[in-house]
């Protein structure tokens, strides 16, 4: 958690110097992104659903799993451990695939969850989906390990990760494994 | 912001570059992902249901017809409403955005959506006339060759707005005082309407949507003593609606000529004592394999309780006029939907709940059963159901 | 309930002759609405909200009975036979009036209502408010006496009356004793 | 148009002029009556709470803080933040407008209400940067003499834009980055900020909120050890600010000078055995009648637990910088307000069932309680409660 934040705090202050490899191809995937409804990996920055909205909403029932290591619909599933929203694989997207007719925030919140399968501590980036429909009934998860106020943007999930993308709407949330952390 | 979202994009990966420090170094770690959107929606049978918002998004949303999944929503403006394509692959909202949510000026649109990416594939923006009124099935008819959209319009004056999907353009508005909802014909461009002085009334344009060529009424039915739904159904591919009346009765009406003709009026509940009449929005669905008019039914009716859900779904076998099963699904129900089927699949609408029910129906009783629910799900909305393989 | 009908028939087919007396000073009086968000009488034109949009929301609690002829925050209140939506009386308007910031529509369905404490029937106007915030846990009752669907539009209350005033967006609905049935 | 509502007019009117037939000659009928628009609010103390739609209308709703009727509401866009004027007259919010709801252009704006109306007065367009985020009274802030307001933007580079209320008009927009959350200064264009390097900086202006005049930040805290809350309070009119820490520190903060500057580190667990943590959104509140700081604070806190609500509220006595009272709620809360009276009344919003409840306060306990709940009411949102005489 401490080397993740050090490491973010660096791309605060502008002092980083590390150049990623994927650098080139991420950007022209984000602006392929803009003109194809297609979408890329989200970023250092962060989160997204601001309290409970689920208010009065029916619970998803269970879905299938397969092939996941636990099961995604529930919202103690590791990967979710700093995930603050609607799960987008009950508003027809998948685990980490946006729903169609919507697209992944450019910019998404980071947490850093322990996988009790393997052991490890992942980075996961939480992408909101932005635009689209809205969902029919699904599970909100609200998870805080690790989240911090806006003064550490990458690691706060109270705010509409779609702030960076032409379509603003917050639609639902993804995660996703980025890395070991 | 570009430059900013490369640097922390870079951010990002630099993360991804750090090297694994395994815990157990038996299993492998999970590999790097990359976020996406699903292209499509997966394939199969979908159900479509309006979550109608009055103050914000409206939903045309999207389930598996085979599992009940969410397979997604169309995203569309306030007080909207839906219709989808014979084929099932393109659908179509009418709804109303205003510039500050409750006020400001109105944008009214159709907009017309790719079902496969669940994305707006045109918008055409409307005589800002349209009805903001609860989800119904005939407030938004495609035209027979589905060329043309007809769009019910309330100042609270009644009008039809034809649309040209081809060119993509309003045609006409056609005035239709008094005249309610929209029944178009099996082929040309023509609809008929119920109207307030008891009169049904067919309109018959030209074939660029841009005059009327005829619009002919006949009496039809008594507004005060025995008011249609405005729901109703068309018998299969026949040039013939069916209507059914607030004390239940099923009004068989021919729109095969300029104006409507009334064939034949049976009754539902002649030959049951205790007193049931129909009510709910979707009241009504029609299977055509069996002929075949499902309706939803409450017993201890009074002035007001035509919206009640009906604690009963009755069939009437359309081929002799009378009713066959009075079938007693476990959930109250508004709205119906029933596919072709010889063993027909029925929806029901829960309002109580918020729930789409699904039932299995066997005309044969093969098993002993009639009707047996076999699947539900919660859903934003649903008075209008609609499937399409 | 017939002889309203009629009446109201008349007027669809446009052959009414009837002059009301008051016909100017309401006109007068819509004029003004529209410039000053202060609102007159409805009309002949009718109803309003969809179906129960009160899912999961709370019921409000009772509020004081003072100089009404009934329990106004009750859906069975006489005037409420053919009341469908919100009542404004717990929105921040009265049983009259619509709430602050809102403007009352200048159209109107008309129901048909039992008073059972003079025995008279009245015509009680449901005229939607439009525009202004939302409200915070208010009663919907959904009366349908009398209803009608559109092709009687001035029965009908499915429909957003809202439809003829500029401010197009739904608040709530009062109801307003326009005469003797 | 004009016309046909000319003839509706009409014939409304006449069904009014019918001769009545009186059931009850004895009782002398309802008078006929008009449809009006209720003018202004009724007076008296006002509670505010932010009902945030992230898909349609936000509402800053209106209750009267005597006996929790809903006085009604202010309607405005999507994730707004609300803020209103000392003297409880004028309310403002931030919020943005979608063209199409979910997408199209955002319209972000500053809109203006006279609160007795609940009318807006003005709109002023934003530069399209302000964040959506829930509601925290930090984000949108007025200067000392309500000539400024102080807006939050997140792009996500993190900056706020500088309204003039006076002349209407956005002066500018001060990059912050890192930094988070406003606190302005008692007097001038001035205001503080946290940082993510665990800094507080203060921003100083020129008079017209044209230019920056100084910057200058100070070590605060810890953020990975001991990071602070962004919800903080005033100590009544002094130049300083309390902030919570995760672990149950409350961190005194001058604002007097130029730079900020750290005046104690007081602990409110330190003499608390069981473990306790503070945690929720709005989750203190200052009593300046008592020099009192009341948080919400939960058992067993783990990594995550800070936005849970708290199942006790404990009072600090700022006086002397030690625990007072442990108060028990039958609620969870998740945020609090309290008034400056000697015998206050605290505010608290119980997330789990959405209502504000009212506690009366007696730090003498002088029948035998400190706190009393008095009063509930049902909100659609209250994570910032404001009350204004």
């Amino acid at each position: 958690m401490t080397s993740y934040i050090d490491r973010f705090l660096e791309w605060m202050d502008g002092t980083t110097e590390r150049a990623a490899r994927r650098t080139a191809q991420a950007i022209g995937r984000r602006h392929v992104l803009a003109s194809l409804g297609t979408a890329m990996m989200g970023t250092a920055l962060a989160p997204m659903l601001p309290f409970d909205r689920t208010f009065g909403k029916a619970f998803a029932q269970a879905k299938p799993v397969g092939g996941y290591d636990g099961d995604i619909a529930a919202c103690d599933y590791w990967r979710y451990c700093a995930l603050d929203g609607y799960l987008c694989s009950e508003c027809g997207g998948e685990l980490t695939m946006c729903p169609p007719g919507s697209e992944a925030s450019v910019v998404a919140w980071v947490g850093t969850c322990h996988n009790p399968n393997d052991g490890r501590d992942y980075l996961v980036s939480y992408n909101d989906c932005c635009g689209g429909g809205g969902c029919a009934n699904p599970t909100f998860c609200f998870g805080s390990e690790g989240e911090r106020p806006g003064y550490r943007m990458g690691l706060y999930n109270d705010i509409n990760w779609c702030m960076a993308n032409e379509t603003k709407g917050y639609h639902c949330t993804v995660a996703v494994v980025v890395g070991i952390a | 912001m570009k430059k900013l979202l490369a640097v922390l994009l870079s951010t990002t990966c630099a993360f991804a570059a750090v090297p694994a420090f395994a815990q157990d170094a038996d299993i492998p770690p999970v590999a790097e992902e990359t976020v996406g959107v699903k292209p499509a929606i997966d394939p199969g049978p979908n159900i479509f249901a309006m979550d109608q918002s009055w103050d914000g998004l409206s939903t045309f949303q999207v389930f598996s017809a085979e599992d009940f999944t969410y397979k997604g929503g169309m995203g569309t403006g306030m007080v909207a409403q839906g219709q989808v394509s014979a084929d099932g692959t393109t659908a179509y909202t009418t709804s109303t955005y205003l510039e500050r949510i409750t006020w400001g000026e109105p944008d009214m649109v159709l907009q017309i959506f790719d079902v496969a990416t669940l994305s707006v594939t045109a918008e055409i923006m409307l005589p800002p006339k349209i009805t903001m009124v609860a989800a119904y099935e005939h407030l938004l008819q495609l035209s027979a060759d589905e060329r043309f959209i007809f769009i019910m319009n309330a100042t609270p004056a009644a009008s039809v707005t034809v649309v040209d999907l081809e060119a993509g353009a309003v045609t006409m508005e056609v005035p239709t005082p008094g005249c309610w909802e929209i029944y178009p014909a099996t082929s040309g461009l023509k609809f008929t309407m119920l109207c307030g002085d008891g009169a049904a009334k067919t309109f018959i344009l030209n074939e660029t949507g841009t005059e009327i060529v005829s619009e002919l009424a006949t009496d039809l039915f008594n507004v005060d003593d025995d008011p249609l739904f405005v729901h109703a159904e068309r018998r299969g591919d026949a040039d013939e609606l069916l209507f059914v009346s607030y004390t239940g009765n099923v009004y068989r009406v021919s729109d095969a000529g300029d104006a409507p003709e009334l064939i034949e009026i049976v009754s539902l509940t002649a030959d049951v004592e205790a007193p049931f009449a129909p009510g709910g929005y979707a009241l009504t669905a029609y299977n055509a394999a069996n002929d075949y008019l499902f309706v939803v039914m409450h017993a201890d009716p009074y002035d007001g309780s035509h919206k009640d859900a009906g604690d009963e779904v009755w069939v009437m076998d359309m081929a002799v006029g009378t009713l066959l099963y009075r079938l007693q699904p476990e959930h109250g129900l508004v709205s119906l939907y029933v596919d072709d089927a010889e063993l027909p699949t029925l929806y029901g609408f829960n309002e109580e709940d918020y729930t789409i029910r699904s039932y299995a129906i066997d005309p044969a009783a093969t098993h002993g059963i009639i009707m047996e629910e076999t699947g539900t799900v919660s859903v934003g909305g649903g008075l209008v159901i609609t499937v399409r393989e």
